[in-house]
């Protein structure tokens, strides 16, 4: 069965390695950090500047001076650290992220994502997007396989405005975790109970698909 | 170094039509919430506004967008706010569209000096187009130049009369770059505090950078997405 | 994220021969004094260090050169210090001067992921040689490229268990930007506390940049110019 | 009579404007503070990282952490702030501090200056002099106007490695005013009891002497 949004996340979590310092997205990626891995220590950083949020506040914690890149307001852990953007930027730039996880709206096989621009329609702007992407080593995008229409968004080559070019290592949809490289999405988990031919169909980039594809372990 | 005027009235004394701003906050985050509306109150016009975001339909700079006061944002991420879609997809309104960490590195370059540098962000992007592009270990860069503003308006926490600054929290953002790129740098505070009450070891904008300070009346601080547990 | 080692050993582990190495301070100020002299025990040499000065004779970076354990210096002022001067003149010793501004702003690049940024410091002068030149808004700038280094060593006040850091007075200088552009980066304090002791409105270096912090056994602080009224 | 140093020092004190961030080289410069000017309130920054720096320390407040780019121990008055080496120089790039004030080894008349170098011989460094010179909007060089030898200072061309070109707004000498503009020395002021043949004499660059050359007034 095709995961959820939660099914995602979870997914995604497992990712995490222990010291890294982590952005999360707003949307899905920001739910990765309810599934932190038993015994992995990760910060997370979000670029409107502050290293090592915590949780949402209670309602008497809640503070118009500290939110995080969505907007929302949040808590800090222990030894947290305030900056201003252009230091925070500087540890995105500088590559003192580890990990990058984001949403997209394509994602082609070589790598490039879009996921900020609909001509005509949506303009909202990159945000951090764009610097994110240029910058971090490692980078994850959170995804659903098809738009509402039902066309694939794993793509051969984006159709709308990029975010960056070859910059994406992984993706997790609902239905699969696929590598990118050389220029191809390779398929290694799939959603429990979902068929390797269903994903092949439902995918229009390159996909290399191994005999064995495992599910996932949520 | 006195710094201090009375009021948001003298604070902005000089703004005309047609000048550029750089306007800190991040959302509604550490907006110079006084001196919008006094922007307002001026009704200066044909403005060009450089701040990340431009505000919601009815706070921050979108009420200087109400009035069409605005020429042209630049800006890093402009959702949240339906008049400012209306007018720039109508094309009123002129708009920049920049990765957030150039933005803000752009406004420290102006203040600092630094004409131009390379960063990757925005390679191979529309935001690329017309740029110099270089590669450097391996990765292709592209140039931006800095950016500067007749008026930097900015908000702090506290600030003392010599024109020192300290932020709260996460209200800091690109308040500390535009103070240093405004040819005149005007800070609105929640406390004014004398000189000397600060420590001098946590400065976050040292009072070389501003030109007027003052204490504002009153403070909103809307919250865009209040989010509890 | 605890970054905390035993001591100046641990600190040091993994410098080896032929490295380069970033030395936070300006003269004697804010130099990482353990670190040091740990370096100079554990003799490694053909060391490439850039740091802003070379301490002297017999104290700071003057330690390493009397065991001729720097094969290239990267500085902007190296004067007060005799034997660097011998070893400069007689070629034992390669030196690259830079301008003291853009030190610090080549090791903040190099900290930022900005690869290269114009200035104006050393247009027409024998530091342009060989360098880009560019004219912004009518003056002549030159492109100055990041600076990174396998160990940055830095000096602080206070650090917590999570590796930020807080610096005293003159004694911050270089020792910020160093730590940004260390793959990585040690930091000695005078004193380490737990997380949370510090007030994260009120850090100079957040963790993100420390690899390791430990307490620095004893600080001489030596004064290079005791002056008094 | 030629001025001694501490003439020069309250010369360029003279200087000061109302509301000016200073920064003061080593040397003469660094006596200029001594001289301000009643009503004229000036904050000194030291490139080092301080602004605001107040008188040296009693014996007793000496700090190891606290000084100024000199390696000289201050203090700091009320309002003052310290920086790193980054923010600082951002500072005086950025045109920020309205004067700067120097030594120099020689000038041109083109403004060139040359105080960092001499080749084979002297190899301290720039410091931050070639950032300030290549910065300042003004630039005071305070100097002698010939060296041990008697070979005059004052140049149509420098003949040692060059600090920064044409950046050098005046200059004030134990003998003399002068501006710097279209590409002359023009001397403006003498010293009390000091001859224009004197100054003449002693100036290789080109001088335009106006008709009446006041005495300063020290």
């Amino acid at each position: 069965m095709a995961l959820d949004k939660t099914g995602i996340a979870k997914r995604i979590a497992q990712e995490l390695q222990n010291g890294w310092y982590v952005n999360l997205g707003i949307g899905i990626p920001t739910l990765v950090a309810n599934y932190i891995p038993e015994g992995i220590d990760v910060e997370f950083q979000s670029e409107n500047g502050v290293l090592g949020m915590g949780q949402f506040p209670l309602e008497e914690e809640v503070d118009a001076d500290l939110i995080n890149a969505g907007k929302q307001t949040i808590t800090v852990k222990k030894g947290a650290s305030f900056f201003d953007s252009a230091m925070s930027f500087a540890m995105i730039r500088g590559q003192h992220v580890q990990l990058t996880v984001l949403g997209a709206m394509e994602v082609s096989q070589n790598g490039d994502i879009a996921n900020w621009k609909i001509p005509g329609k949506m303009v909202k702007g990159m945000g951090g997007a764009m610097d994110l992407v240029a910058s971090a080593e490692n980078i994850i995008v959170a995804m659903m396989h098809s738009n509402k229409a039902g066309e694939s968004k794993i793509l051969k080559e984006c159709t709308l405005p990029l975010t960056g070019v070859g910059c994406v290592k992984k993706v997790v949809t609902e239905l699969a975790v696929m590598e990118i490289k050389d220029g191809a999405f390779h398929l290694i988990e799939r959603a429990p109970g979902v068929s390797v031919e269903e994903i092949i169909s439902k995918t229009e980039g390159k996909l290399i698909v191994p005999d064995q594809v495992p599910e996932m372990k949520i | 170094m006195n710094k201090v005027v009375k009021n948001v009235e003298e604070a902005l004394i000089g703004i005309q039509d047609g000048m550029t701003l750089m306007i800190g906050g991040f959302g509604l985050c550490g907006i110079p919430e006084n001196s919008i509306a006094q922007l307002v109150k001026l009704n200066v016009r044909d403005l060009t506004c450089i701040s990340n975001n431009a505000g919601v339909d009815d706070f921050g700079l979108g009420l200087l967008l109400q009035q069409k006061q605005i020429k042209k944002m630049i800006s890093s991420y402009v959702g949240e706010n339906a008049e400012f879609e209306r007018q720039m997809l109508s094309g009123e309104l002129i708009v920049d569209l920049i990765p957030q960490g150039s933005l803000a590195e752009r406004c420290r370059a102006g203040g600092a000096g630094i004409p131009a540098f390379f960063t990757p962000a925005g390679y191979g992007t529309e935001v690329a187009e017309g740029k110099e592009v270089r590669v450097f270990n391996g990765k292709p860069h592209i140039l931006e130049e800095a950016l500067t503003a007749d008026y930097a308006i900015v908000k702090a926490w506290k600030g003392d009369t010599e024109g020192n600054l300290v932020f709260k929290a996460t209200a800091r953002n690109f308040n500390p770059m535009m103070a240093m790129a405004g040819k005149i740098t005007v800070a609105e505070v929640e406390e004014l505090v004398p000189a000397g009450t600060l420590d001098p070891n946590f400065i976050h904008t040292p009072g070389i950078f501003v030109q007027r300070i003052f204490q504002g009346q009153k403070f909103e601080k809307r919250i865009e997405q209040r989010t509890t547990r």
